[in-house]
């Protein structure tokens, strides 16, 4: 089989592509989307998609609450729309659409309502101060009725978005500022590759499993987005010092899949979970919570949260990256629970 | 700027729609909803009924006006005051009075309740309780009938408190610029719960701001005239299915009950109750039925008498359909 | 010291009533407060308080986002704004202001601003359906920059919202409208008893502090709001089984006060939390991960936690009160952690 | 309805500010902010300076217009495009270089960047990076001052792609029903982003529709006519002061650099950009000054080069100033 080496930017373009083609209720909705001449969103993840579909890719003002609205109305009247943020952050203005309509509006209807609805939102901290790099999954982790995934490669972020665009349920999807391999003017510093070879043809991944990125017998690591790269450079280290870890891209936030992650707790006794995002209320806690009414007897220690400050995230490059964890906290961590 | 919202005292007769089982029609459904909203209140002060509710006697003709209008496969977004809408639009009292009890036989299986009374087939999307949140989701259904090239309408009904919301901007200047097929009804009854439209707004002729402001064509109307309304709808859902949308029609009218449960309505000066309880628009369109000799007092009595016979025999089965049981909790969360 | 007995609702009006007349840069900003003949917000706090502050009850109109970006903009320039919302619900439409900016201002301005600025949030299924029904303490707690607390009686509504209202920083409370004790045309079937004794005189509740309601030997149940409320419940019934419950009021739920929960813990070594709202992602899910990370070695099995499905709030009263976590639930996980 | 948008060739001159120094005081202060700009793309660029930016090359007239008609303990909101506002503000081009450093002397102690400059002490609120989201903070900042009885006013600036946000809408219906010491400046750009303001709104005419929907004051200015910007805001002011407030004031101008970062502005026509190039507030206000022989292209020249010293001065300093350590990570979160 014949692949290409691509970044999620150009993967999410292509799922889209390959989307909007195989089904024409399928369209995009967002700030910024198909203008000519500029940028395909703030990450350049819709570039020229206008030229192959010019009345699907709908520009709108920048009113967030509004067109998360106008997004849940035309999926309730069968449409698939792709709805985006430019930054995560702005999924507050339109959290009452998100969390009161779009998340409940198949339980209050008692059934009768579909929402095949995906919403993509850019997080992570880069150097934009404290209302450009929130990570938002602990706001939607949890809400019932919504599905949340968070995609670390290319080939996850081209099946998994294919997958939650033929979901019949909303799909929010995080990815990160660091991953996408945005190039020319897009270009992120600090970026991290995150490149795939994408096959030819269609695939999808499936949206409620973890996926095991390396294995390891001594700790589990879990993490999502660019904690995952980073715990897999802990274990490169770890193995170094003869720290056997296995690594776990939790990918599916909401549902968790505690059967994957539950599977290695009981061969290693000890997790690390890694987050980007103040520790406090975030989506470690409720990993943490779960493993332990999963496999809590199997636990050797407790499980160790490595996360960001509780603070926002400030911008100065020096706290930026005190913020963020990296890599020798984690290995630190998992360091720590071997004590045991 | 209020004084243009005393109600005009005539009925404005509509030249082309004046078969008396039509004019008839109008009245007996402006009366099932008064009848259902006066029968709800009983059961429900009487604590035979759960839940909280908002009513809206006084308010018939807007509902009834606008959705008569309508196809079924027109769709109309709703409030926490959902319930003329939804008797408007086709749904039967029996499966609201199910809803309202809390029986899985419920428009919404129960899990709906009062605020978020739907029936999808029926085309009514469950009432959204969120002030201003139903008028962007309009804008998306209109999006979507347009795009799949169908000729269908959009109508969303809010109240004069949904025009402060940001939702109702952001809404509305969506569907100006992209041409929309939906109408904005805005039902102006004077207040946001306790609150006052001077309160809140300097000028309070919705109509005249929203049309200025969004370019889009914006009618006030006379709301408690029923056949007023239905030739402004009927008008607007035309200009929309040729795609020439959207449009906002603003309709005066006044709640005759409490905002919500027990609401004593103190706030209302007991002149203004007076001056707008002469204009309800049940009593103002039955006047003008027996004028125009379609049908005489006792006429009118019999068409009450037999919606509310109606509405006492949905009451028995409702009160005896079967509840959703603890497994029904966590279905319809995914499809 | 005399005292009178009120509930909630009242003692709530006292507390604002006292503050605005202590400090004349207190003032209220909410909907449908200050009308004459109005019912005081939703739920009778602040009524007739206009009478005696005609100035400073600020009646809004129904935009959230807006009058919550009015508070902080008026508590930037030295006011100390009461702001509410009529249903916590509602909070998602001011989330961006409320986590974007008020929560937020006084770090990325390096410190020069103090946002002295207190929210008041009904919260609480009670038979009116999805929307207006939400526990919405997961989505506040773990915000950096803002302090939650959560009152279940009148005394400490009265004292937490005079010490919120002297903090210098923004204070998020939480209260439940089955415990408001509200009277007449308001009053709410199957309320609670929330009724104290209200000394005379000026007294504040420190914020950052959980209270041991009752103490216990056997097993640690951590609960506020309503569910406090059912957990005192369920430990009576336990002591008739001969189980020892000690239960606390978690009260402040950012920060958490660890510090007395984890005191009571390292004693009984069992652990439940009673949440009302969905178990994913709930504040239950950080209390659980941080009870473990604080004393996990005193835990002698899984934290368990007493939560509501993972489904939006149903109507029907028959599915709410199954949504809700009761007293019997409570017990029989006393029960369950006692197996070890 | 963009032709209102071509900017008006001449220069409106003020009969009452016509002092010297204070005209010559007006231009230097756009060349300090065009000074700034221009230096600091340089730096970003190059990679020597961090974060990302947002710049106001073209649109100085507005800042400075504006700021200049304001006491200090009059507040402003600002936007992720701040820098002009901060200067014009009265800001010190150390405090900002040594913020855009990260440095612990800047303004915000390198906590808040480029999008968040402020200084309380000087009036200026950090930036709001949120469109929309100082609207209604300032009307809440009036609010305050109103509540206090002092004579203070507060002013947001924000962009035309506000205009379609909800918080736009509910701040400014605020401002108007309680009658607030507010002035809201929108710098209309003609672009959002990469969108231009026809493709988000039906009337591109800001102030038109604003006042006709709200009932206050809104005026549309050539906003590249620094003393057309400072008279308006002038009696702006004036109003509020006198408990008359708020005031809209639309100045209409255009961004001659990217909307961040690298922008090539691929999607603004070359001829629009040229007509608006030959519009610049600076070289415009110049030509007018030694028009009037206030000061001869010399003298322009040199107002330029001092004021370029001082900035590459100040980079100097800036690039020497301490960071934050890692213990300031958690301080500043709670007072
Ligand atoms: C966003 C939001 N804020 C507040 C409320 C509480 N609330 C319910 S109805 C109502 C008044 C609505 O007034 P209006 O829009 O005029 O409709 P009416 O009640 O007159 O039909 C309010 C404030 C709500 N449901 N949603
Ligand atoms: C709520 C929100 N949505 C989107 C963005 C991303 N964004 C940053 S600037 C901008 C365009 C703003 O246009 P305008 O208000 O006209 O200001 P200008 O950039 O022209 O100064 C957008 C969409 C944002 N910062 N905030
Ligand atoms: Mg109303
Ligand atoms: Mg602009």
């Amino acid at each position: 089989m014949t692949t290409r080496n691509l970044g999620i930017a150009e993967s999410l373009r292509e799922a889209i592509a390959e989307e909007m083609t195989r089904d024409e209720r399928v369209f995009c909705i967002g700030e910024d989307i198909a203008v000519p001449g500029g940028w395909g969103g703030a990450f350049t993840v819709t570039l020229g998609l206008e030229k192959k579909f010019p009345d699907r890719m709908i520009n709108t003002p920048i009113a967030e609450l509004g067109f998360f609205g106008v997004a849940c109305g035309a999926a309730m009247a069968g449409m698939r729309p792709i709805a985006d943020v430019q930054y995560g952050d702005f999924l507050l203005l339109a959290a009452d659409q998100i969390i009161n309509n779009i998340a409940k509006m198949r339980y209050m209807s008692g059934g009768q309502i579909s929402m095949p609805l995906v919403m993509r939102a850019p997080v992570g901290a880069t150097g934009r101060g404290s209302q450009h790099a929130q990570n938002l999954e602990r706001y939607f982790t949890g809400v019932p009725g919504l599905k949340v995934v968070a995609v670390s490669n290319a080939y996850d972020a081209k099946g998994m978005l294919k997958a939650a665009v033929r979901d019949d349920n909303p799909v929010m999807i995080f990815e990160h500022k660091l991953l996408y391999g945005s190039k020319g003017a897009r270009f992120e510093p600090g970026a991290v590759d995150a490149t795939s070879d994408i096959p030819d043809g269609d695939y999808t991944v499936p949206l409620g499993k973890a996926a095991v990125r390396r294995e390891g017998s001594d700790v589990t690591i879990l993490g999502w987005l660019l904690m995952l790269h980073y715990s897999l450079q802990a274990a490169e280290r770890l193995a170094a010092e003869g720290i056997s870890a296995e690594v776990i891209d939790v990918r599916s936030l909401s549902p968790l899949d505690l059967e994957t992650i539950g599977a290695s707790v009981r061969r290693t006794g000890r997790v690390v979970i890694v987050e980007e995002g103040p520790k406090t209320g975030g989506v470690s806690a409720e990993i943490a919570a779960s493993v332990m009414e999963e496999c809590g007897e199997y636990l050797r220690c407790p499980v160790r949260r490595v996360a960001s400050a509780d603070v926002p995230v400030p911008f100065t490059p020096v706290l930026e990256n005190a913020y963020r964890p990296d890599v020798p906290r984690i290995v630190e961590a998992a360091r720590e629970v071997m004590q045991f | 700027m209020t004084a243009s919202h005393s109600a005009p005292r005539d009925i404005a007769w509509a030249a082309n729609s004046d078969a008396p089982g039509f004019l008839l029609g109008l009245y007996e459904r402006m009366v099932m909803i008064r009848e259902f909203e006066d029968g709800v209140k009983f059961l429900f002060l009487e604590g035979i009924m759960p839940g909280t509710i908002h009513q809206c006697q006084g308010q018939e003709a807007t509902a009834v006006g606008v959705c008569t209008a309508l196809r079924t496969d027109d769709f109309i977004t709703s409030t926490f005051r959902g319930h003329g809408h939804a008797l408007a639009k086709g749904l039967s009292v029996q499966e609201l009075l199910d809803e309202l009890f809390g029986a899985s036989t419920g428009c919404c299986k129960g899990k709906g309740g009062s605020m978020h009374v739907g029936n999808m087939a029926q085309g009514m999307v469950p009432g959204i309780a969120i002030v201003g949140g139903g008028i962007p989701v309009a804008a998306g259904l209109a999006l979507a009938f347009k795009m799949q090239r169908t000729d269908r309408v959009a109508v969303s009904f809010f109240g004069d408190g949904a025009v402060a919301e940001g939702a109702f901007h952001e809404g509305v200047n969506m569907a100006a610029i992209w041409n929309l097929p939906v109408i904005f009804v805005c039902e102006n009854n004077l207040y946001g719960a306790s609150t006052h439209v001077s309160r809140v707004m300097r000028d309070t002729h919705v109509a005249r701001r929203v049309g200025g402001s969004y370019g889009i064509r914006a009618e006030q109307i006379d709301g408690n005239d029923v056949l007023a309304v239905y030739e402004a709808a009927k008008t607007a859902v035309a200009q929309c299915r040729a795609g020439n949308g959207p449009v906002f029609l603003e309709l005066l009218t006044y709640r005759l009950t409490g905002h919500s449960r027990r609401d004593p309505c103190h706030y209302q000066p007991k002149e203004e109750r007076e001056e707008w309880t002469a204009q309800d628009p049940i009593l103002r369109f039955g006047a003008a039925l027996v004028k125009r000799g379609l049908i005489d007092d006792a006429g009118l009595e019999a068409v009450k008498s037999r919606v509310r016979r109606d509405f006492e025999a949905a009451v028995q089965v409702a009160q005896r359909q079967p509840l959703p049981t603890t497994n029904d909790l966590t279905t319809d969360v995914f499809a």
